[in-house]
């Protein structure tokens, strides 16, 4: 089970992938579908690992993360 | 489950208006952030640029001027002599601080005007297209130095921060960057003392924080914060510049 | 008489002010009045890029055009945007690689061209889209002649390296067949 | 009430502190430096600010700030830092933020000289900043109405929300004249819901000077233009002297009306009608009132201490229906009585022509 | 001569070159940073010197000390930059210092915004700095003019000593059009015996902007309002198009004046009897040719990216004698052909009023 | 008889329009001196300040810009630009130079502009009849600061020379005072290196000199150098701030 | 009618403002309209000051005047510079203390009086040689009468030292006497 | 025989008197005639015994003063 969660809002990211170099776990990957603006905003990839870091989050421009952990 | 990292209360809900990888946001989520964590929103009130960040009293929830390209150190002035009990920070960009607001920011400084300013050093002229900033550095290409910044042309790079320290007035001078997250957590320390002079009435703040512009560097962010480390850096050294008394210089 | 207005929106990469500047020199190697006029500025920020290009037989007034009787639409936020204001009859052309949306007016001509796809399929994946969708347009009304926006694309290609010349001329027949084909 | 006798540079610095002025923001230019020197002292005794700034252009930033928050506030210059504010100015406008510029105005262009001239008053009737902007624009003629007006220019300013300059020059701001404070009774104003002030518990505000989109900024356009077309119903002022159908009729505002007055006195004595139109609100500009007075006129001499400004705008109001002459001089000199008096008869001497 | 397909921005900047600039001073502002990108490149290819400033005030100044020495300098800016180069201007035109400036108008007041505006149309035609001087102001309307007028720019300035603006707006700058650069060809001009380039075995010679005596500054201030006089008999220019007994005779310049064109042709489709005039030169402006055409009008109609400006110019030349009506846009709103036809219908269904 | 003292033959033989004993007539002279000396008087351009010398042009036999207050450095940059042979150099008053001009003088220092500034510190402004200058100082009264500059309101004195210093294109940096016939002779040959810190393309220069302003400062001219001795060198301390590489540090 | 047109004139430590002022105040304290004009400017870096005042039974118009009915000039280069300015048959003030030149105009009243010497010989030297000349014009041309002078300089001199308005009291008592007395 | 001479242009000194201050020999003081332009220029009392060192010129302001020695 999950000890953390990263939650990403679509709208917010504009595909920066500056979290995807933060991440130590390397988690996180652009995804290949657009939002409505146009951008191809971040997706978990395997959300079992995530350790609640936060880094990702940190290092966001567009505040589009949300972080939690047990 | 328990929130590790969300949204300062201080920011708005709503997209940025900055290119992907742009700084602008970040920075103003640590303003944010320390004016929640100082729980000053009730009595801030923000000095915002003619800049890419002109757009900056959609973001932070906080009552805001902006006036003229340049000259948020003078509004700020006029604010806080009206109004001595709130906290005044002005915002601006390096074209906007260091090329045509010079003198206000250096006037500011030497008076100990009691505000806070922040520097968003980009090294370039962002919302304009590219253009050289005084911050740009030797041998960068822009807009207008197409064959590199050279300095015997178009002069040096220009260090705002070290000449404000010079100034009797400034009581905090740093310099940051938020490039990983230890810099973002040192950072957040410098905008929070810097806050922290104005209220403890020690005079004139300011945090310059070196920011990419991946648009008019022309680079991904990632190529941009890493030319960020790689040049700016060398440069415009990181550190708290000016610490004067009473304040304790360490950064957590 | 000839007269064409002509705008033509996508994303800030997509060339879409390329796109708008080989159609207008095109115009004007035909003799033809011709203007390019770019939205410009810190709306730019958004990512999002527009230009009008006019054609005409006539000295050309206004560089923009409240109701364009071409759009080009490269993207999605730029169809919801500039669809509603083509005029009526008007022919769009829609990049619908990237754009799901249908068309909701009965009153226009629609000439949909997948532009990724025919990049991926036929140029390696070139980022070519801008000069496949010119390629198509000019198949389906002839704004100006094929010859004319090959020396067009030389000339705005002009100093820079002879493959990207090369490449383009393809995008251009690549859309162009595309249409002359039938879609 | 106690007359003083007072320099009318200090007597517009007292009248601001009485209006409620508490900041003030300037940069040292000659012939207005009594202004500050004046509330340097003055305004610490009533727990007010006044803060030299480093430049012209500092200054009327420092004022569009404090103005932002609701405060009264003041700055004064003469024609080349006037010049620096323009862009503030525009701003201001823009922003719709209450305030008052003093130009004790000097000879020019450029660095000029420092005696008294009326050369900027196209720079302050017409807009010298860019954009459609006005200023609200009063032109005293003597230290006591250099008072009353400066009384006048914080409520106009207030009730506008527009920035309002004072047009003296450097004639009106050194010399000394005996002077009255009335305590003056305007109508109540409107609270200034719209200053910035820290949100506290209330919802959060801000002032601004732009808008990047046209038709908002057309909006912002519109709705000044319709404050300047209510200034033009509601606030003209002018005062008329002498007599009521006048031979010529002479045009003339600030230091050159005094002069005029003497001029349709001393013109009395020599049996010629004269009678004198002097607009105390230069914008908005007493168009009808004067058109109405020209018209009992065979013809208009507007005289100024600058080379033909206002003449267009008193042209505009008379249109060709009775010729307007002209009598100017710059640089500092000041018209003499007698010269103006010589013109006239030799404009009367002559048949006067139809204004071609 | 071979058409190439321009930026309006980039084509006023090769003609500048052409013309023989070799400095330019300026500090980056949307809608016209093309010209500094331009010239970054290029002046440097044929030995001169692009210096970006640190600020506006900074950069009127370098123009000043470099028109010192008798060089062609050019800067550019728009709106709020040119606010900020009043003071510098009015010094210009004190100093007698030839120079071009280019502004590419923006939405105003304030920032306002970044799209086509006309609204600094007093502040380049009157003089937004304080004095009584006056800028050379031409009006563009297609890139090809901008060219041409660039040229004209340089020379005007030679003749004369004195600042010339190029007024455009974002349109034109930002706009591509076909253009061919043609070699100019103007008259000799004097040789610039007071240049300022160190005394050498000659006698030393001095720049000021100043005379501190009024009988001295006076007589600089008459000897530009001789200048001004002697450009409007000899430099006035302007453009009709059209019918020759029109209807309604509409005025406009710039942008605005290619709108209009397009009005006229529009409008004789429909029947109706349109003619033109667009002023080139708005100072000195055409008043005596605009008074005759305008008499063959039975209105005359003002269209303008402001809320009236050039307005005033234009009833101060017909003089009451032909209603003049109005349209305006501003902040970035561009008029449109229809809806100018549309105001046009309106007029002619209405019996149309005397001017009032 | 051999002559020990002699007017300088590029200082036109006519009064200065200067107060009694005004120091900038003293400044101008060993300006002249230094011309002479060299032998630049023929390439050489001044640009004079607006202020109390503002008819320099009218003593000095060097051709002469003077433009609006506080623009001299931009004009420099325009005219050395423009004529890279020339000798030119500024002339300021602290008005001039640190108040409203202080962003040209910041960015022409920054460039490393090839110009010699003179800057004449008498802390206050002259021309305009007494008021505050940034360089007033503190407790001093002025007509601005009627009961004394009082830093918690108006700011601290500014030290220009040190804030320029700071600046990487600045190549020598020095402050003298005429008091003493020894400090003329320092002062001189700072002179001398500001003139040759630009021949040479070492960079941009600048002399601050401190000088009295009895008529203001409301003192006899000898009250008026004791004034300067006693209050103003402690805290605008005398020397050579910077010499770039290649200058020589010691004053002869 | 009354109405005098007074310019007065010297160094800038004569005290020639003040002098003016206090006719002014006088002259406002008798109900007269009143101006005072000074010479400003870097005009005083030369060390000379002069201002004009004005007294009269109308409204003022211009407060400077081409041709005073009443000049003072309290220092050679003012004699100078000022006399000839003088409107025919006006009354002319010298302190003759500090003039050597003899007036070269006939068609002026010409009032020599020796203020430097009055004022050592009477008042210890004291620096008060405008008031004493003050008290000199009264007593020739009654602009205002002495009572109102008086009380003029307590007004001018309110929050000074008393002794400084006794001595300036004194002054003008000296100036009237030498006149009165025939000089 | 005096060994130097200082000439001081009369029209030229405005008494401010720094020259007395800086003289060594304490030679100079200011006349109690005025000059054209209203000043008290000063004069050398005792010419003999000046000794050409120049300090008087150099402190001059309104280079009033040329200095001979032999
Ligand atoms: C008086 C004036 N001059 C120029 C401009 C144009 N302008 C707008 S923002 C800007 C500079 C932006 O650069 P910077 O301050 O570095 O901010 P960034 O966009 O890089 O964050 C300029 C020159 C203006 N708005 N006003
Ligand atoms: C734009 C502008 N603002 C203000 C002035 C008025 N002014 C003239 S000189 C001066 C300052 C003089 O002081 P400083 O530069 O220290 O020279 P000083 O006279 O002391 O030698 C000022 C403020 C002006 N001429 N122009
Ligand atoms: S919280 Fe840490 S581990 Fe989890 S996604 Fe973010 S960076 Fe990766
Ligand atoms: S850093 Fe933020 S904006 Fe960038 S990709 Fe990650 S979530 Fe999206
Ligand atoms: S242009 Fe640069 S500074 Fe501006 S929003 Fe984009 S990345 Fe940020
Ligand atoms: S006022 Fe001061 S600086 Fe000006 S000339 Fe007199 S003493 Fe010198
Ligand atoms: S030269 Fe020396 S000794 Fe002679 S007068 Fe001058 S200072 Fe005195
Ligand atoms: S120093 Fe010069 S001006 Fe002063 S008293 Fe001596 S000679 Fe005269
Ligand atoms: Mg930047
Ligand atoms: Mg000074």
């Amino acid at each position: 089970m999950a000890r953390a969660r990263v939650i990403i809002d679509r709208e917010f990211c504009k595909g920066c992938a500056l979290c995807t170099y933060a991440c130590p776990k390397k988690i996180l990957v652009i995804s290949s579908d657009f939002n409505s603006r146009g951008y191809y905003p971040v997706t978990v990839q395997d959300v079992e690992k995530c350790i609640g870091c936060g880094f990702c989050a940190q290092v966001c421009p567009d505040v589009a993360i949300t972080v939690y952990r047990e | 489950m328990e929130v590790v990292f969300k949204r300062p209360r201080t920011l708005l809900k709503k997209p940025f208006t900055y290119c992907p990888g742009c700084h602008h946001g970040l920075a103003q989520r640590l303003i944010a952030e320390v004016i929640d964590e100082l729980n000053i929103a009730d009595r801030t009130i923000g000095v915002g640029p003619i800049g890419c960040s002109v757009y900056i009293y959609e973001f932070i929830d906080v009552d805001f001027v902006v006036g003229a390209h340049g000259r948020a150190p003078a509004i700020a002035t006029g604010i806080k002599r009206a109004l001595p009990d709130c906290v005044v920070f002005s915002y601006q960009g390096d074209g906007d601080i260091a090329a045509i607001g010079t003198s206000e920011i250096i006037h500011v400084a030497n008076r100990g005007e009691l505000i806070t300013a922040f520097f968003v050093n980009n090294a370039v002229f962002g919302m304009t297209g590219g253009q050289m900033a005084p911050t740009t550095l030797v041998g960068q290409k822009t807009k207008t130095t197409p064959f590199g910044r050279n300095p015997e042309v178009h002069g040096f790079p220009f260090r705002l921060g070290e000449c404000l320290s010079v100034a009797e007035g400034s009581a905090y001078i740093a310099r940051v960057a938020l490039t990983r997250p230890q810099f973002i957590r040192q950072a957040k320390e410098c905008i929070r003392k810097a806050f922290l002079a104005q209220i403890e009435q020690k005079g004139f703040a300011l945090v310059e924080i070196l920011s990419p512009c991946p648009t008019n560097w022309g680079m991904s962010p990632k190529e941009a914060v890493d030319w960020l480390e790689q040049h700016m850096i060398p440069y415009f050294p990181l550190g708290e510049l000016k610490v004067k008394e009473c304040l304790s210089r360490e950064t957590s | 008489m000839k007269h064409h207005e002509i705008l033509i929106a996508g994303f800030g990469g997509q060339g879409i002010l390329f796109l708008g500047r080989t159609l207008a020199l095109a115009g004007m190697f035909e003799g033809y009045e011709v203007s390019w006029y770019p939205s410009y500025g810190p709306e730019m920020r958004g990512g999002t890029a527009n230009c009008t290009v006019i054609v005409s037989e006539e000295e050309i007034g206004a560089t923009i055009s409240d109701h364009p009787d071409i759009c080009i639409v490269m993207n999605e936020p730029s169809f919801h945007r500039f669809v509603p204001l083509v005029r009526p009859k008007g022919l769009l052309v829609v990049n619908t690689s990237l754009v799901r949306t249908h068309c909701p007016r009965e009153d226009l001509e629609v000439l949909p061209v997948p532009a990724n796809d025919l990049a991926r399929v036929y140029l390696n994946g070139a980022e070519v889209t801008n000069t496949i969708i010119l390629g198509a347009l000019l198949a389906r009304c002839p704004v100006v002649c094929r010859k004319s926006a090959e020396w067009a694309l030389a000339e705005a290609l002009r100093g820079k390296r002879e493959s990207l010349y090369t490449l383009n001329l393809k995008a251009l027949g690549v859309g162009w067949e595309f249409v002359a084909k039938g879609g | 009430m106690e007359k003083v006798l007072m320099r009318g540079n200090e007597a517009v610095a007292e009248a601001a502190v009485r209006a409620g002025c508490r900041l003030y923001f300037g940069y040292p230019i000659t012939p207005q430096n009594e202004i500050s020197e004046y509330l340097s002292f003055r305004l610490p005794q009533v727990g007010g600010v006044f803060l030299q700034a480093e430049s012209e252009v500092a200054a009327i930033h420092m004022i569009y700030g404090a103005a932002s928050t609701g405060a009264r506030v003041m700055t004064s210059s003469s024609g080349p830092g006037i010049s620096l504010m323009q862009e503030g100015l525009s701003s201001l406008a823009a922003a719709e933020l209450p305030c008052v510029v003093v130009n004790m105005s000097r000879g020019g262009p450029g660095v000029g000289n420092i005696q008294p001239a009326q050369s900027d008053y196209f720079q302050a009737v017409k807009g010298g900043g860019h954009g459609d902007y006005r200023l609200i624009v009063l032109a005293p003629s003597t230290v006591q109405e250099l008072v009353d007006l400066t009384y006048r220019a914080f409520y106009l300013a207030d009730k506008y929300r527009n920035p309002v300059e004072i047009l003296g020059d450097g004639m009106l701001g050194q010399m000394m004249e005996p002077v009255v404070f009335r305590d003056p009774e305007f109508p109540p104003l409107p609270p200034k819901d719209w200053a910035v002030r820290g949100k506290g518990n209330g919802p959060r505000k801000w002032i601004v000077c732009f808008d990047l989109d046209p038709k908002g900024l057309e909006e912002l356009n519109l709705r000044l233009w319709r404050k300047y077309r209510r200034l033009e119903e509601e606030e003209v002022d002018y005062v008329t002297f002498g007599c009521s159908e006048p031979e010529v009729l002479l045009v003339g505002f600030g230091t050159v009306g005094r002069i005029l007055r003497s001029v349709v006195r001393e013109g009395e004595k020599e049996g010629l009608k004269l009678a004198l139109f002097r607009p105390i609100t230069l914008f908005p500009f007493p168009k009808k009132a004067l058109q109405e007075y020209a018209r009992k006129a065979r013809a208009v001499l507007v005289v100024e201490m600058n080379l033909g400004q206002m003449l267009e705008d008193v042209e505009l109001a008379v249109r060709g229906e009775v010729p307007v002459f002209f009598l100017g001089h710059t640089g500092g000199v000041i018209p003499t009585v007698e010269e103006v008096l010589e013109y006239i008869h030799f404009l009367l001497a002559k048949e006067v022509r139809v204004w071609k």
